[in-house]
């Protein structure tokens, strides 16, 4: 079995190591991960960096997956429904819009993210708060 | 002589990377794909904090091992290097555990194999140099300040020969003045 | 600086920084760095690893951080080993600097922070005198509400002492998440668009303008911990939040106050949460939507160092998710503002080109070089970035000059009383990321430390209450309370506790404080009040932390039984 | 022998050696011990340390019966067996008892109704003087008297003896003579202070002489057709009563003595339901008995019971607190200095036979300075003597003695009379028979000599 | 921290005399919980049937009793189900012990003896009048004040209560302790 290698950076501290992943491509499946040589790591890896990958696996431990978008219909409360992209891309879309039209864009605040989603999202969420809803209220968990 | 790994306290951080490095040696890497429960985790290595020290404390593969004096099963023996425990026919009395002056046996439950009464089966638990696993120790092979040592024969012999060079050198000169 | 450098430093002032709990590879430096003959100077309130293995080891008392930088700054001064030429050619505000820590004697520190007199003495002599001189400061010094003084303080220090615009020197704020650099630099700030550029600023408005097209608001946005306020509070309904899209956090675990968290999500009219995997905040979201995960998609990080470097797809998706830039574009799109980009590197160039100082950290260059550490201004393949800053004493003022600043220092908010009678500060356990969705999902690191958490208390005060290792204990302060096993050690005062912050059933945000940094908005996680309480019937404790555990395994989907704990 | 090892049972740990007061147990370490009956003063503490039990895995099914019968113990017995054990007389008693012509007298020692309940399963230290009395009756004793009546007297005696010496210029400081393990112990080791001891009997051999006399006219019958038990909490008061000298009611003053254990063997022999007995009285006069006399049974008790009486005799005044709580106390050596009208007497307390030594020495080196010296052998006088029940675990030692002692001071205070001369059948005696203390009648039934070769 | 494993007395021959003392307190204190026994020798009426038992050997003597193995082979081999683990502890149920001597010859240690069985003051009979025997091994005191009765009444201390889990904690502490000490090796 060839196994594909992909560097990457660690996800789990500011310390930016670079991992090297074992990738067993036809079953997608992560086989190990190895310390790669980066500026910051130089050849080594804490706990996190050697085994916390294997969350893709979704092992069902703590929390479920998310895999589909969900919407409570029924309001606050309601339970969770799933639906399609197109319908929760909208509902979204709708509410917010109507929310902007009634409270003014500055009744909405988004979060970028410090964590896994990376630079282009986070970019991406303060372009989308600051052009397309008009407010600067975007803001991210930099204190934890 | 039977080999060691020896932490050292001032390059350790306590991460425990080691512990779990350990873990996955012992297992297998399929245990990153099988049900979380199916598997047991149980480090061969524990990490010790106090004020003053962090360091992971592990079997030191006595010469004269206490635990293997001790064993009424025949369970532990000499192999490779090592002082190794053959689990199959330990059956938990703990007399290693008492004998043991470092604490570094531990009993630990063994997923899917079970006793009379139903319980899982207890065994006794201690390192075993990675014994049969490729690149030796992975506590030595994980650490991420290289703070474990993998002790052979000749290392030690040589650092016991360098210091008695280093002593009759000082007595050399001593004697000179 | 760059984390490299750290181990190349002659003297390291660690103030409120555990590495080897937050940082391991971090902290790796300082071991080698002290193997090299490094002298350490920790300062924190427990015995960390760093402490451990420190020269000099101040362990003030919790809350009292800025005195004793304020000390140490007076001793720097009143004993000659301030570094006059550096000060009159690169600084300004000296001379008010002076007056307010005039009164900082040690003498005087030593009643607040409990720290002798001749330990501080010692210690800023050993600063000012080592070069060159680092100083790295983690959440033991953000997570205050006098934070950004402090901050502010330790610069002081390097800029007297003349340690800047060299290698392994100046100081290093180590964060928390992997990529908050990350999200600042993106400009995921109520007061700056990408690159800091300050969103009051009218050209550098009119630049974003014109980029993106529309016109952009002047006004400072609304910080995150202000939403609890913004929306329980807030009377006038046009400035009140009435939709909140939470993307990649959990505030509902992470933040502190979970009980005005919690309302806070309820009564918002709209909550949206973008996430890999269901958390205490989509409990009370209106709307999930999932997305990739790390290891699922392309991108960049900045790690602590300022390196940009790059993050790759290791596996492939499930075919029903979407990228969070995807999912923002469509949105965007669907609410009449489109977004086409094809790829992150797509957006990653128009990102730059909009941020002087990130200009020349392209794709190629992380791909070439690993990383590459903005200020990077130039896209030719020479410009590979910049390991320090200030170089040559050229600080980012308009005028290049270093600028003191000095505060007095005030007590924490809360502080200890009859009813609460111990500190609590939240810490981090080092195989646990963040809220650990991510790290409480991976077998290993669960199988390491799992439910209820641990709190730290110090042996003695265990003794006096008749607690044992593992003892099932309540912990409760004025806001809430919770249950979590209790850590008798040496490594930590009589009086403190401290305890980690991932844990649902020891979840210490029930009891934190929610009083925040005037400037920086950072929460006062490091101190409140708070009171341990003995649980007689362990047994009890013992099946009602389990059926807890599976009750909210179950609300997040998990099918109980599974995980042992 | 009266108390011996059994070879075969014997482990070797010496245990016993311990605790034996006068270095007696020898033998190797490991194994089977012997005593050296030259030295042994049958205080039967070794009795009461060995756990050396005869055991089905050890010695075999068959074992324990063989054992039983060798040691005269009743067939119903079925209590654990041991190594070191004291002579059993059962066999005699019952013999008496079962003798028409014999008019069996029994008397019971003051330490014996604090214990023997325990071995019906009472909790340590029940007191329970009526039920003793009950059960002797029920057993077949034509008269159920009390150690504890001779012991007045034996107050009455020793007291006059020592304000004579004190008075008169005699032998200074007089030592007790009732613990007859250590009148034994003086006459193996220090037979040269021999005249620094009482010349009085013991409680035991006083009542044994004055049934045979006294006790016999009160019948109208004479001594020789009396046969005279007692119950005592010592194993070796049968040395004591075997005594060749102790003869002087004309008769062997006490026939046999059984210890509280032997007495507890025998009610079981008898099928008598212990828990069932109703309480019932001691037979009067020589069954009459004051707390002074009952507080012979603990540490401390002959003393205080002397002062009691003594103060009265000198000062002619009542003592101001009849609790003499200055002489009480479980440590081995203890001083008290007491007023005594115009004279300070200066008392000592020894329990615990090793401890008498120092003491001695001193004496002999000049630097003691007393009056009067109580000596018990053993640990907390009486109350733990070496026939008294045996406990399982001697972890329940110190609760079991603490408890006995103050089921002994409890039965004091609830007497009517606490003072030996107060008693109405000692002033009976001696108005009666016994005329005056220290009198030539009381000379020769009560007193005796020692070192008599 | 909840105890997982279950705890064991050891004996120390160094310190052993051999008195017996153990086996003594061990019968009586467990007679006690079916057996109207006192605290005096003279309570009681059935033989002594110790759940320890003092071995004499070349060097020296010692009581020998149960570890309360973990993966128990007396509890594996028990047919009847008359062996349980109980708070961790190895325990025979006498009452549904048959007498096979299977648990006997399984045991390693010889911790096991064949004693009858006492009940109400008198030996249990069985069919045919024979007393009932069963294997009688250390429970640990289950059931005891103040923990096991061997332990407390050693006058010598020559046996010892171990918290195997406890003990290994401190020892761990010891060795790292060491490896400060031993730090500088090369």
């Amino acid at each position: 079995m060839a196994l594909k290698e992909i560097q990457s950076t660690c996800a789990y501290c500011g310390a930016g190591c670079q991992i090297l992943f074992r990738v067993d491509e036809a079953a997608n499946k992560i086989v190990e991960a190895v310390p790669a040589n980066g500026r910051t790591n130089a050849g080594t890896l804490c706990l996190k960096g050697h085994y916390g990958w294997d969350y893709l696996n979704d092992p069902q431990i703590l929390t479920k997956r998310l895999r589909k978008p969900m919407i409570r219909k029924g309001g606050k409360k309601s339970p969770l429904v799933e639906v399609s992209w197109e319908e929760a891309i909208q509902y979204v879309a709708d509410r917010l819009n109507e929310i902007k039209a009634k409270y003014g864009p500055d009744a909405i605040m988004g979060t970028g993210s410090a964590r896994g989603p990376g630079n282009e999202a986070n970019y991406l969420m303060q372009k989308f708060m600051r052009a397309c809803i008009g407010t600067n209220n975007v803001d991210h968990c930099a204190r934890i | 002589m039977n080999y060691f790994v020896k932490g050292n306290p001032d390059l350790c951080i306590g991460c425990r990377t080691c512990m779990i490095g350990c873990v996955v040696a012992h297992e297998g890497k399929h245990i990153f794909e099988v049900d979380p429960d199916s598997y047991t985790f149980n480090p061969r290595l524990h990490m010790v904090k106090t004020a003053k020290i962090s360091v992971p404390v592990q079997c030191k593969h006595c010469e004269n091992p206490a635990c293997m004096a001790a064993c009424p099963a025949g369970a532990i023996q000499m192999k490779d290097h090592a002082v190794i425990i053959d689990t199959s026919k330990c059956m938990g009395c703990k007399s290693c555990m008492d004998a043991c002056p470092f604490g570094a046996i531990d009993m630990v439950t063994e997923a899917g194999k079970f006793q009379a009464d139903g319980k899982e089966r207890v065994v006794a638990n201690k390192c075993d140099l990675c014994s049969g696993i490729p690149g030796g120790p992975a506590c030595v092979r994980v650490c991420p300040t290289a703070a474990l040592t993998l002790v052979k024969e000749d290392e030690l012999a040589d650092a016991m020969e360098k210091k008695r060079m280093e002593a009759a050198r000082n007595l050399f000169r001593d004697n000179q003045e | 600086m760059g984390i490299p450098e750290i181990e190349d430093a002659g003297c390291l002032l660690c103030f409120g920084y555990n590495g080897a709990d937050s940082h391991p590879i971090v902290a790796r430096r300082i071991v080698r760095g002290k193997q090299k003959g490094m002298k350490i100077i920790c300062v924190d309130p427990r015995v960390t690893e760093t402490a451990r293995i420190s020269d000099m080891h101040l362990q003030l008392k919790g809350g009292s951080n800025l005195a004793l930088v304020n000390a140490m700054a007076n001793v720097i001064w009143n004993e000659g080993l301030a570094d006059i030429k550096f000060i009159e050619e690169h600084t300004n505000g000296f001379d008010e600097f002076l007056k307010v820590i005039e009164k900082y004697t040690p003498e005087y520190a030593e009643t607040i922070s409990h720290v002798p007199a001749e330990e501080i003495r010692k210690a800023a002599r050993l600063y000012a005198t080592t070069k060159p001189a680092m100083i790295l400061y983690g959440m033991g010094v953000c997570q205050f509400t006098q934070a950004v003084d402090v901050v502010k303080g330790l610069a002081n220090l390097a800029l007297m002492t003349g340690n800047f615009g060299g290698p392994s020197m100046g100081i290093g704020p180590v964060r928390g998440q992997n990529n908050v650099q990350g999200a600042c630099d993106m400009g995921a700030l109520p007061n700056c668009y990408p690159g800091y550029q300050s969103v009051t600023d009218p050209e550098i408005r009119a630049k974003f303008e014109k980029a993106w097209g529309v016109p952009l608001s002047d006004k400072v946005g609304c910080a995150i911990t202000h939403v609890p306020h913004r929306v329980l509070e807030e009377k006038d309904e046009t400035k009140r939040i009435h939709a909140y899209y939470i993307f990649g956090e959990d505030p509902a675990q992470s933040d502190p106050d979970l009980a005005e968290i919690r309302e806070t999500l309820d009564k918002c009219d709209f909550v949206v949460m973008q996430d890999i995997y269901m958390n205490k905040t989509g409990l009370h979201a209106d709307v999930i939507l999932p997305s990739t995960a790390w290891g699922e998609h392309d991108g960049v990080y900045t790690c602590a160092d300022r390196g940009f470097q790059r993050i790759r797809k290791v596996i492939e998706p499930d075919p029903g998710l979407k990228t969070d830039w995807q999912i923002i574009q469509e949105i965007s799109t669907a609410m009449g503002y489109p977004m086409h980009y094809e790829n992150t590197e797509e957006i990653w160039n128009e990102m730059i080109d909009l941020c002087p100082s990130f200009k020349g950290a392209t794709y190629e260059k992380m791909e070439k070089y690993g990383s590459v550490q903005w200020p990077c201004r130039d896209k030719s393949m020479e410009d590979k970035g910049t390991p320090y800053l200030h170089k040559g004493g050229k600080f980012a003022t308009k005028d290049n000059r270093g600028v003191f600043y000095a505060t007095d220092w005030h007590p924490p908010m809360e502080l200890e009383n009859d009813e609460y009678p111990m500190s609590l500060s939240t810490v981090r356990e080092v195989g646990h990321y963040s809220v650990r969705t991510m790290t409480g999902n991976c077998r290993t690191l669960r199988n390491l430390e799992d439910e209820p958490g641990w709190v730290q208390m110090n042996t003695q005060d265990c003794e006096r209450m008749g607690l044992v290792k593992g003892e099932l204990v309540k912990i409760l302060s004025k806001r809430g309370y919770c249950i979590t096993r209790c850590l008798p050690t040496d490594r930590v005062k009589p009086g403190a506790t401290y305890m980690t912050y991932q844990w649902w059933i020891g979840a210490c945000n029930e009891l934190t404080n929610a009083k925040l940094d005037p400037i920086s908005n950072t929460p006062e996680y490091k101190y409140c009040a708070c009171r341990v309480e003995k649980i007689k019937d362990q047994e009890w404790a013992e099946n009602h932390v389990k059926e807890l555990y599976d009750e909210i395994r179950t609300q997040m989907g998990i099918t109980a039984g599974k995980g042992d704990h | 022998m009266i108390v011996a090892i059994d070879q075969n049972l014997c482990t070797g740990c010496r245990e016993c050696a311990e605790v034996c007061p006068a270095y007696a147990i020898v033998g190797e370490q490991g194994k089977p011990q012997t005593i050296d009956t030259s030295r042994c003063v049958m205080c039967g503490q070794c009795v009461q340390k060995c756990k050396s039990y005869v055991s089905i895995l050890t010695h075999g099914k068959d074992a324990y019966e063989k054992v039983k019968k060798e040691r005269n113990i009743p067939d119903c017995v079925q209590e654990p067996l041991f190594a070191a054990h004291a002579v059993c007389n059962i066999d005699k008693v019952n013999a008496a008892l079962a003798d028409p012509e014999k008019l069996t007298m029994v008397q019971c020692a003051p330490a014996v109704r604090v214990a023997i309940a325990e071995e019906f399963g009472a909790d340590l230290g029940t007191l329970a003087p009526g039920k003793l009395a009950a059960a002797l009756r029920k057993i077949g004793f034509d008269r159920v008297y009390d150690t504890n009546f001779p012991a007045d007297v034996t107050i009455m005696e020793e007291g006059t003896e020592l304000i004579k010496r004190v008075t008169q210029g005699g032998v200074l400081p007089m030592f007790t003579s009732c613990c007859p393990a250590w009148v034994k112990f003086m006459e193996n080791t220090y037979p040269e202070i021999k005249d620094h001891l009482s010349s009085c009997k013991s409680p035991q051999q006083m009542g044994g002489a004055i049934f045979k006399t006294y006790g016999a006219e009160l019948e109208g019958t004479d001594g020789s057709k009396v046969f005279s038990v007692s119950v005592m909490p010592c194993t070796c008061k049968e040395f004591e009563c075997e005594r060749p000298e102790m003869k002087d009611s004309g008769y062997r003053d006490v026939d046999v003595v059984m210890t509280t254990r032997d007495l507890a063997w025998l009610i079981k022999s008898k099928n008598i339901d212990w828990d069932a007995l109703a309480e019932e009285e001691f037979d009067q006069p020589l069954g009459l008995y004051t707390g002074a006399g009952t507080i012979f049974g603990v540490t401390g008790g002959v003393m205080e019971a002397a002062i009691r009486t003594g103060y009265e005799l000198i000062t002619g005044q009542p003592i101001p607190d009849v609790e003499v709580t200055a002489v009480r106390g479980t440590e081995g050596f203890r001083v008290s200095h007491l007023k005594v009208g115009d004279l300070t007497l200066k008392v000592g307390v020894v329990t615990g036979l090793k401890n008498v030594v120092p003491v001695i020495e001193a004496m002999k080196a000049g630097q003691l300075d007393l009056h009067f010296i109580e000596v018990m052998t053993c640990p907390e006088g009486c109350v733990s003597g070496g026939g008294q029940p045996k406990l399982l675990m001697d972890t329940d030692r110190a609760e079991a003695y603490a408890a006995r002692r103050k089921a002994t001071f409890d039965h004091d205070k609830e007497l009517p009379y606490r003072k030996s001369h107060e008693n109405p059948a000692i002033k009976k005696i001696y108005d009666e028979f016994l005329k005056e203390p220290n009198g030539p009648i009381a000379h020769h039934l009560l007193h005796t000599k020692y070192c008599i070769k | 921290m909840k105890k997982n494993l279950g705890s064991f007395v050891v004996g120390d021959s160094t310190k052993c005399t051999g008195c017996k003392a153990c086996e003594v307190a061990c019968f009586a204190v467990h007679s006690r919980q079916n057996n109207p026994v006192g605290k005096t020798v003279g309570t009681v009426t059935v033989p002594v049937t110790p759940k320890l038992y003092l071995t004499r050997f070349e060097q020296g003597c010692m009581p020998i009793q149960c570890k309360h193995c973990e993966d128990a082979p007396c509890l594996n081999v028990c047919t009847k189900g008359a062996i349980s683990r109980i708070d961790n502890q190895v325990i025979v149920d006498p009452e549904k012990c048959i007498g096979c001597k299977d648990c006997m010859q399984a045991c390693p240690f010889g911790a096991i003896a064949l004693l009858p069985y006492a009940k109400d003051g008198k030996l249990a009979a069985q069919a045919m009048g024979e007393t009932k025997v069963f294997a009688s091994k250390c429970d640990l005191c289950a059931g005891v004040e103040g923990g096991p009765a061997c332990v407390r009444v050693c006058p010598h201390q020559a046996l010892r209560l171990v918290d195997p889990e406890a003990e290994a904690e401190e020892k761990k502490i010891k060795a790292a302790e060491a490896l400060l000490m031993t730090k500088n090796w090369r």
